[in-house]
C-alpha cells in the first residue's frame, strides 16, 4: 500500500524532488497519520458504544444529553480530558512517567500497520504480519511496568506486576492457538491467511451444511482454538473477567491510578486500539477478514433470505416465550433480502469481500469482549495463572495436534508423501 | 474428572449469566433511568388532613412556614433536635389587633425572626407535628437551587450561593418596625421600672422616716464603684 | 534516505545502551534496554533478517525485559522510586573490559568484511528458517526445547516455598 | 528453606478506597499479595450518636438512630422504639405492630439487597448491582409513599407510626413482592452461579461457628457460620412468633460452611423469607386503628434501665437506654452490629489474598455509620 501511494505520488511532476525514498517516507507519514485518527476515532466510538452496551444491559440509558442520544459525549469528554491540568505526583519518577503512557499507545498503535482492511487497503504487508502483530502487543506489558513503577504508588505497582505476570502467561496461549490457524495455511502473512479462507465448503469439512469457508467453520478444533484465543486475547487487553491490573474494586485503578488528564486519555486510546486489534486479529484469523460470508450474487440472495427466515422465527419464539413484540430485527433483514432479490447489484455488494466484512466482524467480537466485560466477575491472580496454564494452555496444544491430525484426515497433508 | 466438570461448569454457568445480560440488552426500553429535569419522578401526592392545604405533602424536602399563621408559640423550636429553627416573639401592643390564623386564633405574639437553616435542617418532620396552627410544614420543593431568574417567594439574605442562601427568613416584620417596638417595649420597661424604683424609694422613704436614725447617707455611693 | 534511518537506529541503540551501562539508576537502565533492543530489531530489519527481527523483540523485550524488570522490582526496596547502581573494582574492572575491547577491535580490523556491490532483494527469511529448524535441524530444535524445559522445572523446582 | 523476600509491606487501603464501604481504613501487612495481618482503623465517620442521646428528648433520638445504620434505618427505629415502650410499658395497637413489620423487613430485604449487590460489585460484576439497586428502588418507592423520605425515614415512633399507611401501599407492596420472587432468581443466574463467582467466594474467608461466636458476630454472618441463631426466632419480639418462616443457615454447599459465599447466600435466601413474612404480615393487617393512639404526649420513662435486643440486617442491634426520670435519656448506648462483625476480619482474612480481603470486607456486609455511631 505504502509503495502505491509513493508511485501514485511520484506520477505528479511536483513531487519529484522527493526522489522514490521521500516519496515512501511521505506515504509512511500519510498512512500513519490516517492510522492514528483512525485509532483515535476508534477510541472515541468505542467508548460511545461501551457506554451505550453497559447501560442496557443495566437497564440504564447511558448518556443522553450531550448531541443526540448522548453520542457526542464522549466528544465531549476527550476535550475535558485533553485541557485537564496535567499533574505529576510529587515523587513520581519524572521522566518515565511521561514516558509509559506513550510506550503502551505506541506498541498498541503500531500493530495496525500489519492488519489487512480490505483485498488493497493494507498498510505494510508483511510476510510476517501475524507474528509481528503479537511481538509489537507483548511492548505494552513494558510501557504498564513503566507508569506503574513511576508512579510511586503501592497500588500501581501492584497493579504493574499483575499485569506483567498476566501478559507473560497469555501471551503463549495466544500464540499457540493462532500458530493452529497458521498450521493450517503454511503462511505467517494475513493477507494470505484471508485469502485462504475464500469460498463455501461443508461445517466441518464433512457435515454437509454449506458454510463460508472460514477456518472457525471448516475444522472442529479450529473452532476450539478460536474461543481460546478470544478468551486469552481478553485477557491480554486486560479486560474484564482478567482486569485484575485494573481492578477497581481492589487495587483503586491499577496502574492508572496516579494519572490524570491527557496521559490518562492515552491509556484509554490504547486499551480501545489493543481491544480493536483483538477483535481484527480475531476476524482475520479465524472468521476470514474482509472475505464475505456470500460467495456470489445467488449466494447473497440465499443468505440474506436465511437470515430473514431466523429472524422471523425468533420473533414468534419471543412473542410465545416472553409475549413481547421485538420487530426490529424482523424488519432489518426482511427488507435487506427483499433488496437483495430487487436489486443484483445490492446482492452484489454484499458478496464483494470489503472493509464492510471486517467492520462488522470486528465489531461482532468486540461486543463480545463487552458483554463479557459487563456480565462476569473478575477472576483472582492466581486463578487467573490457573486458567492460563492448566486451561488455555494444554487445551492450545491439544488443538495443535488435532489440527494436524484433522489435516491429515481431510487429506490437505500427507505423511507418507 | 473434576478438572473437566469445572470447565463444564464454568461454561454453562457464564453462557447462563451471559443470557440474563443480553436479555436485557436486546429490549432496552424497559429502562429505569429518569431523564431528570425533563421528566421527574411523581410525587406521590397525599394529603395528611390538615384542612386544604393542599400542598402538605408526605414528602419532606423543605422546610416551610405559613407566617401568617404562626402565633410564635416556639413548640417547633423545641422539637428541633438540630435547633435549626429560631423564633424571636414581641408581644403585641395593648389593645392592638395583629390579626388571627386560619383557624380563627388572635395572635398575641409578634414573631419578629423566624428562621429556617436548611443547611443544619435533617428532615425529620418532628417540628411539624406540634404546631397547634399546622402552618409549619415539609412541601416536596426538592430543588434549592436559586438563580437571578427564579423567582421565589421566599426572600434571599444574598444571591450568591453560599450558606447564606440557604437560612430561610420567613419574619415579615420590616426591621424599622421591629426596632420602634423594641424601643416602645423598653421604653415602657424602663417607665415601669421606674414607677417600680420610685415605688420602692417611696417605699424606702416610707421606712426611712419610720426609722430615722439610718437617713443621714442615703446617696453614699458604694466604695467599689468610684 | 535509507542511510539515514539507518543512522538514526544506530544512535539509538548507541545511546540507550551507553545509558544501560552508565546510569545511576537501575531503572533507567532496564528501561532503556527496551529502546536498545528495538534498535538492534531495527539493524536486523536492514540486514533483511525479518523473521529474527520480530523474534528479538518478542523474546528480549516481551521476555527478558520482563524477566530483568521483575528481577529489580523484587529484589529490591519497591517502595522507593530510586534505585541506584554503583560500581565496583572500578580498575579491575577497565582493565578486564579494556582486554576484551582490545581483542575486538583487532579482530574486526583483520577481518577482510565482503562489501555487498549492490542492495540486496528482499526476500523473506520465514519460510527457509521454518525448514532449517523443522528439517535439518530437528534434532537440535528438540534437543534445545529438552533442556529449557529441565531449566524451567529446575527453577520452579527452586522456587517453590515448600519443598 | 527461608524465603528470599519475607520482606512485608504496610499497605494502606482507605479510607479513599473504592471498597471500603464508606470510609474505613483497613492496613494491611503484605507479603506480595498475601496479606498477613489486617488492622482496621475506624472513626472518620464518627457523629457522637451516643452523646447526642444525652442531650435531646427521646422522640429526637429516632431521627439520629436512623442515620447510624443508614441502610436499615426502619429497623434502628424499631428497636429503638420497642425499647422505649418497654421501659414505659407502653401497648401498641395490632395495625402499628403489623405495619412495623411489614417495613422492618421491607427494610431488611433493602439492606440485604445493597450488600448482596456490592459484594458482587467487590468481585467485579458491576451489572448485578445495578439490578439490585434497581429492585431497592422499587422498595424505596413504597417506604416515600409512606414516609415521605427514601432513606433516613423517622417513620417509627415511640408508641406507634408518624403516619397511617396511604390507600394504594398495601396493593404496592403486594405488587412488589410479586415481582421480586422473579428477581431473586435472576440474581442466582447472573451471580449466585457464576462459576467465576463460586471460585472468588466460595471457600474464601472461612469463618467457623466457634470464631464467629468468640467475636461476638451475629447476624447472616453468624447464621452462615452453621449457628442457627435468629433473634426473631429464639427471642421473638414485637409478634415475629405469629409468621411462618425459616431461619437460613449456612450449608456450605459450594464448599465450606462459614465462607464469602456462604454468607452472601444465606442474604439472597433470607430476602426470601423477609418477601414471606411481609406477604403474611400484609395478608393479616387489621384494617382499621389509629397508628398514633399510644403515642404518649410526654415521653418521660420511669427511673431505671432497659437493654432491648433486636435482628438487624446485620445482627444482633441492642439499646441500652438509662432513665432517669426525666425527659431526656440519661445514658443511651448502642450495640452495634457491624462493629462486632468488623472486628473479626483480622481472624478470617489474614493470609488471604488482597482481591480476598476485599471479598471478605464485602460479605461482612459493613456499615461505617453504624460502626464509628
Amino acid at each position: 500500500m505504502i509503495d502505491a501511494i509513493a508511485s501514485w505520488m511520484l506520477q505528479f511532476g511536483a513531487l519529484n524532488w522527493l526522489g522514490e525514498t521521500g516519496a515512501s517516507l511521505v506515504a509512511v507519514a500519510l498512512v500513519g497519520i490516517t492510522l492514528f485518527i483512525f485509532v483515535a476515532a476508534n477510541a472515541i466510538v468505542l467508548v460511545y458504544v461501551e457506554r451505550k452496551v453497559s447501560a442496557f444491559m443495566q437497564v440504564r440509558l447511558g448518556p443522553m444529553r450531550v448531541g443526540p442520544m448522548g453520542t457526542l459525549q464522549t466528544v465531549a469528554d476527550a476535550l475535558k480530558l485533553l485541557v485537564k491540568e496535567d499533574i505529576i505526583p510529587q515523587f513520581a519518577d519524572k521522566v518515565l512517567f511521561r514516558v509509559g503512557p506513550w510506550v503502551i499507545l505506541i506498541s498498541a498503535f503500531v500493530a495496525f500497520a500489519a492488519i489487512p482492511f480490505s483485498p488493497t487497503w493494507v498498510p505494510a504487508d508483511m510476510s510476517i504480519g501475524l507474528f509481528y502483530v503479537l511481538s509489537v502487543s507483548s511492548v505494552v506489558v513494558i510501557g504498564i511496568v513503566m507508569s506503574g513503577w513511576a508512579s510511586n504508588n503501592k497500588w500501581s505497582l501492584y497493579g504493574a506486576m499483575r499485569s506483567a505476570a498476566q501478559i507473560v502467561s497469555y501471551e503463549i496461549p495466544v500464540g499457540l492457538s493462532l500458530l493452529a490457524a497458521v498450521a493450517v495455511v503454511g503462511t505467517l502473512n494475513l493477507q494470505e491467511l484471508i485469502q485462504a479462507q475464500a469460498g463455501v465448503g461443508n461445517l466441518f469439512h464433512w457435515i454437509p451444511i454449506p458454510v463460508p469457508n472460514w477456518f472457525i467453520f471448516n475444522n472442529p478444533f479450529l473452532f476450539i482454538a478460536a474461543f481460546v484465543y478470544l478468551i486469552a486475547a481478553t485477557a491480554e487487553v486486560n479486560r474484564t473477567p482478567f482486569d485484575i491490573p485494573e481492578a477497581e474494586s481492589e487495587l483503586v485503578a491499577g496502574f492508572m491510578t496516579e494519572f490524570s488528564g491527557i496521559r490518562w486519555a492515552l491509556f484509554f486510546l490504547s486499551e480501545y486500539a489493543n481491544a480493536a486489534v483483538v477483535a481484527l486479529l480475531t476476524a482475520i484469523v479465524f472468521l476470514g477478514g474482509w472475505q464475505s460470508p456470500f460467495p456470489d450474487i445467488q449466494g447473497a440472495r440465499i443468505g440474506m433470505s436465511v437470515l430473514a427466515v431466523l429472524a422471523i422465527i425468533w420473533t414468534f419464539y419471543v412473542k410465545v416465550k416472553a409475549n413481547r413484540l421485538s420487530i426490529y430485527p424482523l424488519a432489518v433483514t426482511v427488507v435487506l433480502a427483499v433488496l437483495a432479490w430487487l436489486f443484483p447489484a445490492f446482492a452484489q455488494w454484499l458478496a464483494n469481500p470489503g472493509l464492510l466484512w471486517i467492520a462488522i466482524k470486528g465489531g461482532t467480537i468486540i461486543f463480545m469482549l463487552m458483554w463479557f466485560r459487563w456480565t462476569f466477575p473478575r477472576l483472582r491472580v492466581d486463578q487467573l495463572m490457573y486458567v492460563s496454564w492448566k486451561v488455555l494452555l494444554p487445551l492450545a496444544m491439544i488443538n495443535l495436534a488435532g489440527v494436524a491430525i484433522w489435516m491429515w484426515l481431510t487429506g490437505a497433508i500427507n505423511l507418507v508423501g | 474428572m473434576g478438572y473437566f466438570k469445572n470447565i463444564a461448569d464454568s461454561v454453562s454457568t457464564l453462557i447462563t449469566g451471559m443470557k440474563v445480560t443480553m436479555g436485557y440488552f436486546v429490549r432496552p426500553r424497559e429502562h429505569v433511568t429518569l431523564q431528570y429535569p425533563d421528566e421527574q419522578w411523581p410525587n406521590p401526592k397525599r394529603k395528611i388532613g390538615v384542612g386544604e392545604l393542599d400542598s402538605y405533602n408526605v414528602i419532606r424536602s423543605k422546610l416551610h412556614v405559613d407566617i401568617d399563621d404562626c402565633i410564635g408559640c416556639k413548640k417547633c423550636e423545641r422539637a428541633c433536635p438540630v435547633d435549626c429553627i429560631t423564633i424571636d416573639t414581641l408581644k403585641a401592643d395593648k389593645g392592638e389587633d395583629i390579626g388571627t390564623t386560619k383557624n380563627g386564633t388572635q395572635k398575641r405574639l409578634l414573631v419578629t425572626r423566624f428562621t429556617i437553616d436548611m443547611t443544619e435542617c435533617m428532615y425529620c418532620d418532628l417540628c411539624t407535628f406540634p404546631c397547634p396552627e399546622d402552618c409549619i410544614y415539609m412541601t416536596p420543593d426538592y430543588r434549592f437551587e436559586r438563580g437571578d431568574n427564579q423567582k421565589t417567594e421566599i426572600s434571599t439574605v444574598d444571591r450568591w450561593r453560599n450558606r447564606q442562601n440557604l437560612i430561610y427568613e420567613y419574619a415579615t416584620v420590616p426591621p424599622e418596625e421591629v426596632e420602634r417596638r423594641k424601643e416602645a417595649i423598653e421604653a415602657e420597661q424602663a417607665a415601669k421600672l421606674a414607677a417600680a424604683e420610685k415605688a420602692k424609694a417611696a417605699a424606702e422613704k416610707k421606712a426611712a422616716e419610720a426609722k430615722p436614725a439610718e437617713k443621714e447617707n442615703p446617696d453614699k455611693p458604694e466604695p467599689g464603684e468610684e | 534516505m535509507g542511510e539515514v534511518i539507518f543512522w538514526v537506529i544506530w544512535a539509538l541503540v548507541a545511546v540507550s545502551a551507553m545509558v544501560v551501562a552508565f546510569s545511576k539508576n537501575l531503572v533507567y537502565s532496564v528501561f532503556s534496554l527496551l529502546a536498545t533492543f528495538i534498535g538492534v530489531a531495527g539493524i536486523y530489519i536492514f540486514l533483511n533478517a525479518d523473521f529474527l527481527a520480530v523474534t528479538q523483540i518478542v523474546i528480549y523485550v516481551g521476555g527478558i525485559l520482563v524477566l530483568l524488570v521483575f528481577g529489580i522490582m523484587l529484589t529490591n526496596r519497591i517502595v522507593v522510586a530510586k534505585i541506584t547502581q554503583s560500581s565496583l573494582q572500578r580498575t579491575t574492572g577497565l582493565v578486564v573490559v579494556g582486554a576484551i575491547f582490545l581483542v575486538l577491535v583487532l579482530t574486526l580490523l583483520n577481518q577482510t568484511w565482503p562489501l555487498a556491490t549492490s542492495a540486496a532483494e528482499f526476500d523473506s527469511t520465514v519460510n527457509n528458517i521454518g525448514e532449517l529448524l523443522f528439517g535439518d535441524y530437528l534434532i537440535l530444535f528438540e534437543v534445545a526445547s529438552v533442556l529449557l524445559l529441565g531449566a524451567l522445572i529446575g527453577a520452579a523446582t527452586l522456587a517453590r516455598k515448600e519443598l | 528453606m527461608t524465603r528470599l523476600n519475607a520482606e512485608e509491606m504496610v499497605l494502606n487501603m482507605g479510607p479513599q478506597h473504592p471498597s471500603t464501604h464508606g470510609v474505613l481504613r483497613l492496613k494491611l501487612k503484605t507479603d506480595g499479595e498475601i496479606v498477613s495481618h489486617i488492622e482496621p482503623v475506624i472513626g472518620y465517620l464518627h457523629r457522637c450518636f451516643e452523646k447526642h442521646g444525652e442531650n435531646i428528648e427521646y422522640q429526637m433520638v429516632t431521627p439520629f438512630t436512623d442515620r447510624c445504620d443508614y441502610l436499615a434505618s426502619m429497623n434502628n427505629a424499631h428497636a429503638y422504639a420497642m425499647a422505649v415502650e418497654k421501659l414505659m410499658g407502653i401497648e401498641l395497637p395490632e395495625r402499628v405492630e403489623y405495619l412495623r413489620i411489614i417495613f422492618a423487613e421491607l427494610q431488611r430485604i433493602a439492606s440485604h439487597l445493597v450488600a448482596v449487590g456490592t459484594f458482587g460489585l467487590d468481585v467485579g460484576a458491576i451489572t448485578p448491582f445495578i439490578y439490585c439497586f434497581r429492585e431497592r428502588e422499587t422498595i424505596l418507592d413504597l417506604f416515600e409513599m409512606a414516609s415521605g423520605a427514601r432513606l433516613l425515614y423517622n417513620y417509627i415512633w415511640i408508641g406507634g407510626l408518624a403516619h397511617d399507611i396511604p390507600p394504594g401501599f398495601v396493593e404496592k407492596a403486594y405488587e412488589f413482592l410479586d415481582y421480586f420472587d422473579d428477581r431473586v432468581r435472576e440474581y442466582n443466574r447472573i451471580l449466585t452461579g457464576n462459576k467465576i463467582f463460586i471460585e472468588r467466594a466460595a471457600d474464601v474467608g472461612v469463618m467457623p461457628p466457634e470464631v464467629a461466636i468468640n467475636y461476638g458476630v451475629t447476624g447472616p454472618n453468624l447464621r452462615a457460620s452453621g449457628v442457627d441463631h435468629d433473634l426473631r426466632r429464639v427471642q421473638p419480639y414485637s409478634i415475629y412468633d405469629r409468621f411462618d418462616f425459616k431461619t437460613i443457615v449456612g450449608q456450605g454447599e459450594m464448599g465450606t460452611v462459614g465462607d464469602c459465599w456462604d454468607r452472601y447466600y444465606v442474604r439472597v435466601l433470607e430476602m426470601e423469607e423477609s418477601a414471606k413474612i411481609v406477604r403474611q404480615a400484609l395478608d393479616q393487617l387489621p384494617a382499621e386503628g389509629d397508628v398514633q393512639a399510644a403515642v404518649p404526649k410526654k415521653i418521660r420513662p420511669p427511673k431505671g434501665e432497659i437493654y432491648f435486643r433486636s435482628e438487624n440486617p446485620r445482627g444482633e442491634l441492642g439499646y441500652y437506654i438509662i432513665s432517669d426520670g426525666s425527659n431526656v435519656p440519661f445514658r443511651v448506648k448502642m450495640r452495634s452490629p457491624a462493629f462486632c462483625n468488623l472486628s473479626v476480619i483480622n481472624e478470617i482474612g489474614a493470609g488471604w489474598m488482597i482481591s480476598d480481603v476485599i471479598a471478605i470486607l464485602g460479605s461482612l456486609d459493613i456499615v461505617l455509620g453504624e460502626i464509628d455511631r
